[in-house]
Formats: structure tokens, C-alpha cells, sequence
């Protein structure tokens, strides 16, 4: 049987088209950027156009995009290079709660290793962040925000306008994780009004392992990686020349494809929704119904576990993802299921389908009945169902 | 979201795929109950005794994976046995059965024996020191 | 007129057998490894595979072998990450004045932002440090001794195992940056004695933009990059799997190749020293006779300048590399011919060829013809020719 | 051995590959000599002046493309030109006239410059006074 792949938001493969573009930087044009002689500056050529390529899709300049080895280096760049760079200004930073990892435990290294002081936003039960309590979390010590755009787990889409009207109201600096955003929904930095983004190529059909931080000018920030003076200075470390040219394919191909699919996979993710509210029992949505990435669906469903219903998926060809405590090794249920105020039993019942462009409505169709098999299958052995049902 | 090491082997997710023992037993002997939802694993087990020996084992689990499995390896397990011998299946004892468990999947096969022993113990209760009853208690 | 290309230690083509090992991972195994279903497992599967081969061909064990993007990265997450782990122990380090940039631009932040106070021991006339200052310099404030395997410039190899003993005698933790040796002269990290050393792939014919750091075990160190929980928690974000397989492809194919590869790359590499000697007046050999990387030759050719002499070989479609200060934005010439105790005028009259598996003997030739063209018409527009001829 | 952004253009190449009036002049009216073997940089230029034109000039030059690059321009854009035109070429035209430098690389401009200020100098200092000498001081 053929595999569905519903997991885009974990990593999505690489587009054909951004592997042949990659292609002849690896054997053929594979001279180092840095290099003096004509056939180096081929490959700067190639990075600088790749550069321009992913400004100009975001509304930046060339020279305040810093490519990175991915969504996570970018965070901690973004996030470790701006607390280090101010920290005469003050010790502390907002962010919230729903944060990815790489946000989240950067925050707690500088908390624990850095003395600075964080404050952890708290999000409504769509997991939305309130303009509101970022503008009363501001004190004089505040040096950085930090709020993602579009959340990985649940794909609400934060109001990032409008916090940054606060933001900048106070001077002070404000980073996006928009590594689930690029290249899916329209990201303009000056839209936004955000000094520092992060991007990762493989969540936007680009290669694994690369990705960039925007930079606004002027901002003080330190590098995270140190060493030779390539990206200017910023980022020291021989350039991924074919991951960046990969990057910057994946941006031009989103550029091209965004808005057709972005509505198509709404009509997908609509399909799929409305297909396990009506064909399945005790099935909640989580996250927003409107502010929410085209891609995502997440939902918790009653009396059963996520990890044994994603083996069961699983051994039906399906891929997906969840929240439950069992799919982690923590073994705690997905902190952004937790700041929703979820009850536990609902975390852990928790799946999440993220869609992407080669997704089929007759795929959608097949999840949700084979789903429906799964959930009755799973819920006859359930002692939840008759203690609560 | 992250995942962490669940490469179950073939033997979990044979009684994943097909569990042993799925359900209730009516007046049971002794049923045992544990795991709550708050930590996403609730198990049931449902005992038989006939004669000292366990002639009937069910279970009903919330639970990933290896919960299920481990369940229902334990029903397997504990039929035909005497309460003495089902009194000695430890979770290691389960979790070898099923050719072995990821590290941080042993806490199931903990929560299979705590389900056992907890429907044991409810039935030595019930039937009130059939067995010395320290054995229970040192537990 | 065909290419020729003698600048392997900036960086080397990925081996076509690489490419073909990378590319099944960028769009059909393009699963991500930490998900749970058997498709990321797939990948998971392959990325460990690429650990153990890694980790075999240096002798260390599996779970001493953290990927990371680059060489870069590992000797930033080495030095940082014991740095900080330890620092409750002391605040000194040493290392050397002839580290690539990627050791000393860390030692200089650790000196400037962490408090650290930074040893940088000097080197003889050919690049050798002495094992004996080494022992000199070690204070009971000391946590970290960070000395390369081979310098990237001059191919100097250093006695790394004679420095470990004394290292290892007073309980300090030993890295060493063999970004320049593995897959080129054999390493092995218990004959090496280092408890940390870091790896980049390109520089053996691998991709761009991936690395390793090796790490025994109970090493105190703190993960450089924070997030999620990749790598057993020491170093987050999403793994680069073709990069990774394809690091683990190059090793594969030194461990097949290098021995041969160096006996032949010796032959040319004397071949192309003896040649330029012969055949160009004033020209002298930087670095070790005989403690030198396989394939790198460095000669300091008196009375013209480094950068003049390598536009001049990319004329005629050769590639190769200078310690001149004109070809450095700073305007200063290599650390590393100064360190060595070169006049300036001789740090920037040098030229670095950097060998690789597919030179030819005819190439070699070629290159000391042409060099010597250039050079005799460049010193026709010397005024250091009378002045000190 | 780090590389900085030396793209050049067509023009600083064509004078790289073919220097215009490289030598010496035996006997020169006016001789310059600035940058020392420490920088890497080494410029020599020699002028021959008739009736206040500039009627040759040559040079010698220890550097790097650009160094060779605009010690060759400025040598031609001197010839013909009289010492006063000649004092007015600044490192800037030098610059332009080979269609822009990088940035790093504007050093070697403002040595062309000082090269031939320098070269003038000494014409000025031997002819003693056929101009005002303060123009050159106030250099
Ligand atoms: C919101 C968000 N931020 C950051 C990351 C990290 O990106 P990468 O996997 O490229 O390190 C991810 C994905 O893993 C993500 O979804
Ligand atoms: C000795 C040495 N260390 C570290 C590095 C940095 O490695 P990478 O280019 O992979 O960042 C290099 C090469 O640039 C090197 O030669």
C-alpha cells in the first residue's frame, strides 16, 4: 500500500526541482565561497544569489539574511547572540509557553547558565498569545520578545502585528520563529515588524540541515558561531553551498506555488476535520478554527492514546504525529497541549496531521476511515470509555 | 513534537496487533487497577481462579503501544499458573517475554505487574489468606 | 584549458559515490528520524549507521559521536560547551597561536564575553609546538587543552599523543581539531589520547555544511545548540541525514583509499617541492620536512606577492591559496607564517597547494612551468628584487 | 587562509594581466616610493617632465592585483598631463577610472595616489619651485 504522508510539519521532502538545483555544487561547482581565485567566486556567486532570493521573498535586504544549519541554529543565534549583546541593557525576555524546543531551552540555558530572567507567556485555549500581557510583561530589563508565528504543533497563527506594536512602542528588540511559517503563509519582516526571524529549508520542501536568520540592520546581536569572517563576520563556518542554493529553490518554488496551495490544502484540512468530527465520537479540534496554518490538523480523541493509535496508523501506511507523553521520552504529554489547558487524557489522545502538496482528497477520505477502524478497535479496549463514557 | 527511541521489537507489536485477552471478565475473582489518565496509562486486569490456579485473564489498557503489549503479555502469562507462581512474574519477567522493551518503555511493563499483583492481592483479600498474606503485604 | 585544482584543505568535491549515497535521503527516505512511525525510523536507522561507521574509523565508541553542521560547529561546541560545563573547576585554557580560526575566534569570546583566561602557546620555525610548554603553561586553574592534529595552512603535524601524556597527567581535558587529518593520516582517539576532536566532512570529500564532534565518554560538556532532544539531548535540531550519510560515506571510502592515496599524494606532493625549488630561485618550504599532511605543499617565494602570484595561476585555471595578507579582508597575513617566525615580506610572498585524489603527476609539471612564468614576470615588476637582490 | 570579497572587475583584471609602463626610468625627474614590505605593498613610480607636461612615467610594484592594478592606471593617467593636472588625481579617480574597487582593496588606490604625490614631491623638490610648493605641503 502506498504511504500517505501527513507529517509535513515535522520535515517535508525535498522538492525535485531543489535537488537539481542542489546537484552540481557538489561535484561540479564545489570551490569554497571564500576562496580568492574565479572558481570560488562561482559558488559565492551562487550563495549571494541565494541570499538575495530569500530576502527579497521575506521584504528584507540581502545583507540582514544569515543562513544558518537550520530552524534550531537560528533560534539559538537569534535568541543567545541578541541576551549576550544587550546584556548591559537589561536581563531580561518574554516569550511563551508554546514555543518550540529551540526557543524553549535556549530560554532555559540563559535563564540557568546566563543569569537572565524569562518570562513565559501564557496562551487562551486556541493557543493564542494576548498583545496585551506581552505589553504588561515589558519592564525596563526587557531586552528581547521572542513569539513564534505559526505554532508547529497546533498551527495557530500568532498576532505578531500587533504584538510587535507593543514591542517597538518600548524599544526594544523582537524575534519570530517562522520556521513552520515561510514559504506557507505570507511572512513580510516589515509587516510584522520583527527584527529577527528564523527559517529552516526543511519544513518548506528544502533540504535538511540549513535554514537562515533575518537580522533587521542595526540590531546589536553577537555571533553564535565563531570563527573564519564568512556571512560577513556573523556566521563563521564553511557555506552549505548546495543546502543554501537548496533553500533558496524551495523559496522561489513557494514563492510560485504558495497562495494555489495554500488553498488547496485548506480544502484538504477542512475535509479531513469535518470527516473525524463526523465519522468519530468524542473528537476535539485543538488550536484555532481561523488563525491557523493551512496544513494543520490536530485533534484529541477521547478514551484512547496518541502513540497507539500512530501505530496503528503507521501500520496502515499513514504518517502522522502526536502529543501523547508516550511518543516522548520525557514521558510528559506535549507542552503546547498542556498550555492550551487541555485535560491530560486529552493530550495524550491527541494527533496531528500536517498536509502538504502531494496530499490527495482520496488520501483524506482513506485516513479518516481507517482512523474510524483504529478509534473502535482502540476503544473496546479502553477502561476510560466505561469509567467515563 | 518529539519521538523518542520506540523501535518496539517484533514480539510487542505481534500482541500490539493482535492483543491477547481484550476485555472484561464478569464477577471476577480479582481485578486489579492502575496508571491513572494524568500520565496517560491507565491499566485494567480481571482474573479467574479456579482451584488455586488462574484459569482466566482479561484486560482493558489506555495506554501506547507498549502498554497493550505489555498487558497483554501478562495475561498470557499469569493463565494457568498458580497465585504463587503469578506472584513471582516480575515487569522484567514481561518485558523479556515481549524481547525486550525501549528503556523508557519499561515503566509499562512496571505497570503490568503493578496490575497483576493488584488483581492478585484483590483476590487473596476477597478469598481472605488462602495463601499467607505476608507475601502479599512485603510487596 | 582543464581545471586544476590544488586547494583541498579549503575544501574538496564530494566524492560522486557520496552524492549517490546522499540522494535517496533528500526525496524518498526523507522521513525525519526522531518520529515514530517506521518511516523517520528508516532514517533513524540510517543516521546511526553513520554513527557507528564514523565512530569505528576513529576508534571511538557509537555514543561518543555527535553530528553537527560543520568543523566550525565542532570546535565551537567543544571549546564553548567545556568551557562552561566546567567552570566552576577553573578558568584557563591553552592552545596555540597557530589554531584555525574557528578555535581562536572561540577563545577570544570565551577571553571577552566568559571571563576565560585564553594560553596561546607560540610554535617553532616549523609549526611544532612543544610538548614541554604545554606542561609549562598547565596551572591548577586549567580545564581544557586545545591543540589541532595538522594545521590547515602549513600541514604541520603535531605530537598530539607526547602532548596528551602530560595533559592527561594533570587530569585536563584534551581536544584536538583534526578537521585537517581524519580521512587523510590514520587517527585514533585512544592513541591520540584526546577526549574531544572534531571533524568536518567536506574536507574529505564529503558534503558542505555537516561535521562531528567526538566526545568520551563522561566528558562534562554543555550541548552548543539547544532544543530538541536529537543526538541524546547534546545537540538539537533536526538531523541533516544525507549530510550525514554522506559524511559517513566519505569516511567509508577513506577507510578504503587513504593509505594508498597518501603514499601517492607524498610522491606529488615532493615531486611538486622538489620542482619549485629546482626551478624557481628563492623560493622556501613553510612548515615540517617530514611532520606534514600528505598533501600539502607551502612555499614562500621571495619578492612578489602571495595574491598577484594566485590570480596569475587562475589565469591559467589553477587553483591554490595564499597566506598574504591582500587576500584577507583584515589586511594582515596568516597567523600562522607569522607565528612560525617568518619576515612579512616572506608570510606575504606565500603560496599553499593543497593536493588531491585526482592530480596528476602531468598537473604538477604543469603547475611548476607555469609558476615559474609568472613568477619571473612578476619579480621583472619587483622594486624588492633590487632593492634586496 | 581566509579570502576576502575580491571580485574584480573587468578592468583592474585587464591591467593586472597587461601592466601599462612597468620599470624603471634611469635618471628620473621625479621618483616616489611608499608602502613598506611589512603591509605587503611596495610602489615605485618614476616621471619624466618636459616644459611642465608629464611626458613619461613608470613603475615598480610589490603587491597585490589591485597594487599592480592601479600603479598601471595612474602611470597612464598622468602621461601627457601637466603638473598641476597631475596633483589633482586623487586615489578616488584611480579607483573609478578602473571601474571600482572592493572596498579591502581602496588601500591600493590611496597608494597609486601617495606614489605619485610622492613622485611629483621630488620633481617639485629638484626643479625647486617652478610651482607653489604649498599645493604639495598641504598635501
Ligand atoms: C517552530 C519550529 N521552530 C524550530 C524548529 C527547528 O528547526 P530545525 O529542525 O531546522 O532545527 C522547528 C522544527 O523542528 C519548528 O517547528
Ligand atoms: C583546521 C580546521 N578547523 C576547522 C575548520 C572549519 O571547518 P568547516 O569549514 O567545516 O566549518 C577548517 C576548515 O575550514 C580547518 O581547516
Amino acid at each position: 500500500m502506498k504511504r500517505i504522508y501527513l507529517d509535513h510539519a515535522a520535515t517535508t521532502p525535498a522538492h525535485p526541482e531543489v535537488v537539481k538545483a542542489m546537484l552540481p555544487y557538489f561535484t561540479g561547482a564545489f570551490g569554497n565561497p571564500s576562496s580568492i581565485y574565479s572558481y570560488g567566486q562561482e559558488t559565492k556567486v551562487a550563495v549571494e544569489k541565494a541570499r538575495a532570493k530569500v530576502a527579497e521573498f521575506i521584504g528584507a535586504k540581502s545583507d540582514e539574511v544569515i543562513f544558518t544549519g537550520g530552524g534550531t541554529e537560528a533560534d539559538n543565534f537569534a535568541l543567545k547572540g541578541v541576551a549576550l549583546a544587550n546584556e548591559r541593557k537589561g536581563n531580561h525576555l518574554i516569550t511563551t509557553s508554546i514555543e518550540h524546543h529551540a526557543v524553549l531551552e535556549t530560554c532555559k540555558f540563559l535563564e540557568k547558565q546566563g543569569g537572565f530572567k524569562i518570562t513565559y507567556l501564557p496562551v487562551d485555549g486556541y493557543g493564542l498569545v494576548d498583545p496585551q500581557e506581552v505589553k504588561k510583561a515589558i519592564t525596563n530589563k526587557t531586552i528581547l520578545v521572542s513569539v513564534m508565528h505559526a505554532n508547529n504543533e497546533i498551527g495557530t497563527i500568532q498576532p505578531i502585528e500587533e504584538i510587535s506594536k507593543y514591542v517597538k512602542e518600548a524599544g526594544i528588540l523582537f524575534h519570530t520563529d517562522a520556521v513552520q511559517s515561510v514559504g506557507h503563509i505570507p511572512v513580510n519582516v516589515d509587516e510584522l515588524g520583527v527584527d529577527l526571524l528564523s527559517i529552516s529549508a526543511h519544513k518548506l520542501y528544502g533540504p535538511k540541515g540549513v535554514g537562515a536568520l533575518y537580522i533587521r540592520k542595526g540590531t546589536r546581536i553577537f555571533p553564535f558561531m565563531h570563527g573564519g569572517e564568512q556571512e560577513r563576520g556573523r556566521r563563521a563556518g564553511t557555506e552549505n553551498v548546495p543546502g543554501i542554493v537548496g533553500l533558496s529553490k524551495a523559496i522561489e518554488l513557494a514563492r510560485q506555488e504558495m497562495d494555489e496551495e495554500a488553498k488547496w490544502l485548506v480544502c484538504l484540512r477542512d475535509r479531513l476535520i469535518q470527516g473525524l468530527l463526523e465519522n468519530i465520537d468524542h473528537v476535539h479540534v485543538n488550536g484555532h478554527p481561523f488563525w491557523r496554518l493551512p496544513n494543520n490538523v490536530n485533534v484529541s480523541v477521547d478514551f484512547v492514546e496518541g502513540e497507539s493509535m500512530l501505530l496503528n496508523l503507521d501500520l496502515e501506511n499513514i504518517c502522522a504525529s502526536t502529543g501523547s507523553a508516550c511518543s516522548s521520552s520525557s514521558l510528559e504529554p506535549s507542552h503546547v497541549l498542556r498550555a492550551l489547558g487541555l485535560p491530560p487524557e486529552q493530550a495524550h489522545g491527541s494527533l496531528r496531521f500536517t498536509l502538504g502538496r502531494e496530499n490527495t482528497a482520496d488520501e483524506i477520505d482513506l485516513v479518516i476511515e481507517v482512523l474510524s477502524r483504529i478509534v473502535t478497535r482502540l476503544r473496546a479496549m479502553s477502561p476510560l470509555l466505561k469509567i467515563r463514557g | 513534537m518529539r519521538g523518542g527511541p520506540t523501535q518496539y521489537s517484533e514480539k510487542v507489536m505481534e500482541h500490539f496487533k493482535n492483543p491477547r485477552n481484550v476485555g472484561e471478565i464478569e464477577n471476577p475473582d480479582g481485578v486489579g487497577q492502575v496508571g491513572n489518565p494524568v500520565c496517560g496509562d491507565i491499566m485494567e486486569l480481571y482474573i479467574r481462579v479456579k482451584d488455586g490456579i488462574i484459569t482466566e485473564a482479561k484486560f482493558k489498557t489506555f495506554g501506547c503501544g507498549a502498554a497493550i503489549a505489555t498487558s497483554s503479555m501478562v495475561t498470557e502469562m499469569v493463565k494457568g499458573k498458580s497465585i504463587e507462581e503469578a506472584l513471582k512474574i516480575s515487569n522484567r519477567a514481561v518485558a523479556e517475554a515481549l524481547g525486550g522493551l525501549p528503556p523508557v518503555k519499561m515503566h509499562c511493563s512496571v505497570l503490568a505487574e503493578e496490575a497483576l499483583q493488584s488483581a492478585l492481592e484483590d483476590y487473596l483479600n476477597k478469598s481472605k489468606g488462602e495463601l499467607p498474606s505476608e507475601k502479599v503485604k512485603s510487596k
